[in-house]
């Protein structure tokens, strides 16, 4: 028993922070919202770091790496609101194909071809598929109504609501962040806002929301990898709580920002608008408290102090 | 207390609801920050007008129909419930028309309110500066006096509707010396005079919407200042209690949008979480109290009372109703919430409204400010020293 | 239409609150609880003041007030913490024994002799009844199991309830003034705790609660006054928003106050465990938030903004 | 991250259940603010002693079992399960004692120690001052140098325990030139010392809780400090970590509180309100996001980090779980919400915990300072200027 990354996994978020920071400024999710697409060069640098074939596996040239390795990616995803779906083809589409034996779309996804569009009835459009095209709230989000493959199966809805759930985590840290930094620039009534409590003490609560959401989450994709039956329960808590702390966050931040955050210039609105779509996308908040609400109320989920990991 | 209307009351609700129903236009306007958008406001503020609708309370003489407010809150509760479009002039008729009529001299009510009734007239607000914002008093744009003339310079921003507005108004530091909220003056001024720079100002979904002005030696004539000179802040301040208070926001689109909310739930019923049926049923519930708190508000006004710190109780429970109603429909959209259009093609009107209300509680005086007023002027908590 | 309490009115609410404030200051809250009864005086004072046949018809004797002037004196019975049943016995026993045309007990009511225990299914016990005695949290609250009376009908319910929401707005106020006053005074940090925004913001919230139950209430007193066929619900608003300002007040009270709070020695508790109290009484805070749901979910009561008083 | 219990942890887990199974009391302890409770929960302390359970955590040297923190949660966890008692001496165990593990001399860790773990020494805490309660560096206790004593004078409050605890702890002012956080002095004292009086505080709810404790030159040893002279601050901030962090409430307690919440809702489902079933479902969440954290937490001690501002993240959380979990109790208990006893006889521990709830938000340094702690010191946000 022991709740806490081991130093491969550090070592891991540390890399791909220092990459995504280099390769992916807030500049660049700019500049894919107004071109329509991510830069090449972004997409080149994925493939190369190993990212689209983290959780590919060994056998099929891949990394071979856990649901928690793809869901510490997935935050650092969130945390530059990366403008590209690596998301849904590398770390939910790939370990779930993987899963079925559907090996032959692996090489795709590694070598950054494909997107794989996968659906699922509680996802119902895709990023990067055939057919209309969707207009979402978030630019970067190039959704369509055709996949290419359509799966109601049960684990790929978890894999893509624990990983939207990491991704969500990061969207609020970074977030929390664009705000306290505003916050200690933005002077009013000579001084900082960010010394007035009322300001300190939002912030607060959001730090407080997030540091009771990030267990929850690297809980969940413990839970998947390790096959516990009650994986889906803690999936969708890992959701719901992920959900909650970007909303939140977002409702805060732009708070802070006041009236420049409500411009487009400043980039807080790129990582909201993620917050939005992805509160939605593979299982919206309200049917994953619904699929908790069952299990502990209507079910018989061992639930007590000698059942923290049930 | 007597809550039943006057047969006259009722009369005049079917009234307005029977014109509605034939003016109100069937398909919804494009919105009021573009350009088309904002012509097809105005035309229907001359459209209302043409009805003699520009605003109600008015004497006839500037264009009004001499009506008292309680027949203002029924004309605006059918107004919403018709689905009618936002007032593109609310910053004229709402805000600076009560000031006028507060504090005007009978020239200036006579020269700006019949034009702004007939909406020949779009009102912009000037309120804040770069770095005046939560922190009003801070204002740096100067009003030099030159004979009957002020000359204005320095920059104003987010002025909404100041993009495509005809005039605006504002506060300018009149006296060079001055400091903080003395010295201050309030000023209207036409948006075409020669030296004014207007630049939109992006918003965050990627429209223009508030603009930012900058004045270069911009003269305007000393007819133009309401209320004294120097004494801008206490003018500015009954505008804003206005604002915040009774006629910024009435009451009707918060129940027409807490009854598109509980369609939204019974249609999505199924797969919605017990906190978001509540939220729907609480919905219901603020946006009637929010109604009963105007009808009394109204009613103290007609007794002859005014609106002081009460106000910013009112800014503070509509932004945050308006908000928590636009959340719960995104909840109650699912998978769709992000769509801007749904598949059917019709606009996600509650994702719009929920990004637009999310400047509830920031503008009009942030929701921090209207708190430490009510603690500070209604509960009599001590100001700040050190905090 | 005119949402504006009377000149009448007014002169009542002032009355009564002037004369509580003399003749029932916190000392006899205080007093009455440590006794286990409250001091003959008071009882005679109310007596006197006619506030025992305020709503007793003038053809009894009584003063043939309105609900509205019963929920108007029930806000200030609220303001002082009464020690005495008058609510349950002349605010709500006696209008609806006249309305049933069971006159016999109102005597005894007017004259301060009977409380006339009355039960319902949503409030099975009863101050000052026979049997068992039951002990409430709240030390001037004598409940008994036995009502003198017990009706399951809509009325005493509606009458019961609306004068609960009354008096808990009254308690709510006189939470928010106590800490404001605390505020005041109680100096950290070098400067009185209310300077701080942690602090007024707080308070803040609990003026806005107020000022939004406050025309519920009377709302709801003027549509039971009238036989408006939606009374029930608007009765059920009534309730839940007062209950709702009482606690909410109630918690932000006692964290104001701090430690100070949580002693017998300040006044605070009195009013805290009387809203505790009376948020279960006259049907319970979700008993009326799920007859406001299913009027609007479930029912066909019109909305919308032409309906603001249906 | 591994998340399996070894076989020797689950055989563990399974030792404690079987002995508290064995040991717990079948009859809830009469409350341990009161005489006789006191002295039960001290009977209960003793027992756990018998057993060796008494800090499982420490060297066998000083009557623990030398067990990790993973065991530690194990232990508290079937500790909770079992509906064990509160423990009477927690200002011992879970804060003074961690203290004397880190800062105390080997003497002090060989006479202070071992008596907590066996039950034998009952601890008080005496931190707060009638004028230094969230502002906690305007002590203004004395501790006076007189050769190898100290002599204390002043006043304590709000001593949870102090009313018939053996030994307690506090900051002193060692340097009477000193201001605000130097020149304190972190002083352990016999609470039966000439000197010294004790006065319940009557608390909310009519029985006494924490005590008033009046120094009149009560001469205690000089190696009755903590740490070095004038650096108690310091050496207390580290307790308010411990207490705030790890150790004051264990997640057990808010698990097993979210699990007689599931089932006293499945007992009135039928009048319960939306919101209230999605509170219910909120608990477990909540408690089991706790339960995490404490695991991980407890993973970084383990790997040599030390709780810094976090625990004042864990302080918030905790205090308002505890609050919202039996606010949402007394909603389903409806109309026996407010009775002490039900008509059954059994004590309404709702209420009882819904009032005990209250103080969590207030004690052990107020919510609103710990928010500044977060704010300032992992937020790194500002401290205030005029504000």
């Amino acid at each position: 028993m022991t709740y806490r990354l081991s130093d491969d996994q550090r070592l891991l978020s540390e890399s791909v922070r220092a990459f995504f920071t280099g390769t992916h400024p807030p500049q660049s999710v700019r500049q894919a919202a107004s071109e329509g697409h991510v830069a090449a060069t972004v997409r080149q640098g994925l493939v190369e770091m190993g990212l689209t074939r983290l959780l590919v596996p060994e056998a099929h040239g891949g990394l071979g790496l856990g649901f928690l390795e793809g869901a510490l990616v997935a935050r650092e995803a969130g945390r530059v609101c990366l403008a590209d779906p690596l998301l849904e083809a590398a770390l939910v589409a790939a370990p779930w194909l993987a899963s079925r034996g559907q090996t032959d779309a692996l090489d795709a996804i590694s070598e950054g071809r494909s997107q794989a569009p996968l659906a699922h009835e509680a996802n119902p459009w895709v990023l990067g598929g055939g057919g209309d095209r969707l207009d979402s709230i978030d630019p970067l989000r190039r959704l369509t109504t055709a996949p290419q493959v359509r799966s109601d199966d049960a684990l790929l809805l978890n894999i893509g609501a624990l990983m939207t759930a990491a991704e969500l985590v990061g969207l609020a840290e970074a977030m929390l962040e664009q705000a306290c930094a505003y916050a200690k620039v933005r002077q009013q009534f000579g001084q900082p806002i960010g010394a007035f409590q009322a300001i300190k003490h939002q912030l607060a609560n959001c730090a407080v929301c997030l540091e009771f959401a990030r267990p929850v989450v690297w809980r969940a994709a413990c839970a998947l990898q390790d096959g516990t039956p009650t994986a889906p329960l803690h999936v969708s808590h890992a959701k719901v709580v992920a959900t909650d702390a970007a909303w939140s966050t977002a409702e805060t931040a732009i708070q802070v920002h006041g009236a420049m955050g409500y411009t487009y210039e400043v980039d807080l609105h790129f990582w909201m608008k993620r917050s939005w779509a992805l509160a939605g996308a593979w299982g919206h908040r309200d049917f994953h408290l619904n699929r908790i609400d069952a299990a502990l109320i209507g079910g018989d989920v061992p639930v007590g102090p000698s059942f923290t990991f049930i | 207390m007597k809550l039943q209307y006057t047969p006259e009351q009722q009369a005049f609700r079917a009234e307005v609801r029977a014109w509605m129903a034939a003016h109100v236009p069937k398909e919804p306007l494009l919105t009021l920050e573009g350009r088309q958008g904002y012509d097809q406001h105005v035309a229907w503020e001359r459209e209302l007008a043409g009805g003699n609708w520009g605003m109600v309370t008015w004497d006839e003489a500037y264009g009004g129909r001499g009506l008292n407010l309680i027949e203002w809150l029924i004309f605006e509760e059918e107004y919403w419930a018709a689905g009618a479009p936002l007032r593109v002039n609310q910053n004229g008729i709402f805000l600076l028309g009560p000031t006028i009529m507060d504090v005007g001299t009978a020239k200036q009510k006579a020269r700006f309110l019949p034009p702004m009734a007939r909406g020949e007239t779009i009102w912009a607000q000037a309120w804040s500066e770069p770095n005046a914002g939560s922190d009003m008093a801070a204002i740096t744009c100067r009003a030099d006096r030159d004979g009957d003339h002020y000359v204005l310079n320095g920059q104003k921003t987010w002025s909404s509707r100041g993009a495509f507005a005809d005039w605006a108004f504002g506060l300018f530091r009149s006296d060079r010396d001055s400091k903080r909220h003395k010295g201050l003056s309030f000023i209207v001024f036409d948006l075409n005079s020669p030296g004014i720079t207007r630049r939109p100002i992006r918003q965050l979904h990627g429209n223009p919407g508030f603009a930012e002005i900058f004045f270069d030696n911009v003269r305007t004539p000393v007819e133009n200042r309401l209320g004294g000179e120097g004494d801008g802040w206490n003018v500015a301040m009954a505008t804003a209690g206005f604002e915040r208070g009774l006629m910024l926001r009435s009451p009707g689109r918060f129940q027409a949008a807490a009854q598109r909310l509980i369609e939204l739930y019974r249609a999505n019923a199924s797969h919605a979480a017990p906190s978001t049926r509540e939220a729907v049923v609480r919905a219901w519930s603020a946006a009637q109290a929010y109604a009963y708190n105007t009808y009394a508000v109204a009613a103290d006004i007609m007794a002859g009372g005014r609106i002081g710190a009460e106000s910013s109780l009112n800014k503070i429970f509509w932004s945050e109703l308006d908000r928590a109603m636009h959340r719960t429909a995104m909840h109650l959209l699912g998978a769709g919430a992000e769509l801007r259009r749904f598949a059917d093609g019709a606009v996600n009107d509650w994702l719009e409204g929920y990004v637009f209300s999310l400047s509830g509680p920031i503008y009009a005086g942030s929701n921090e400010i209207q708190r430490n007023i009510v603690a500070e002027r209604l509960l009599g908590l001590p100001r700040a020293g050190a905090g």
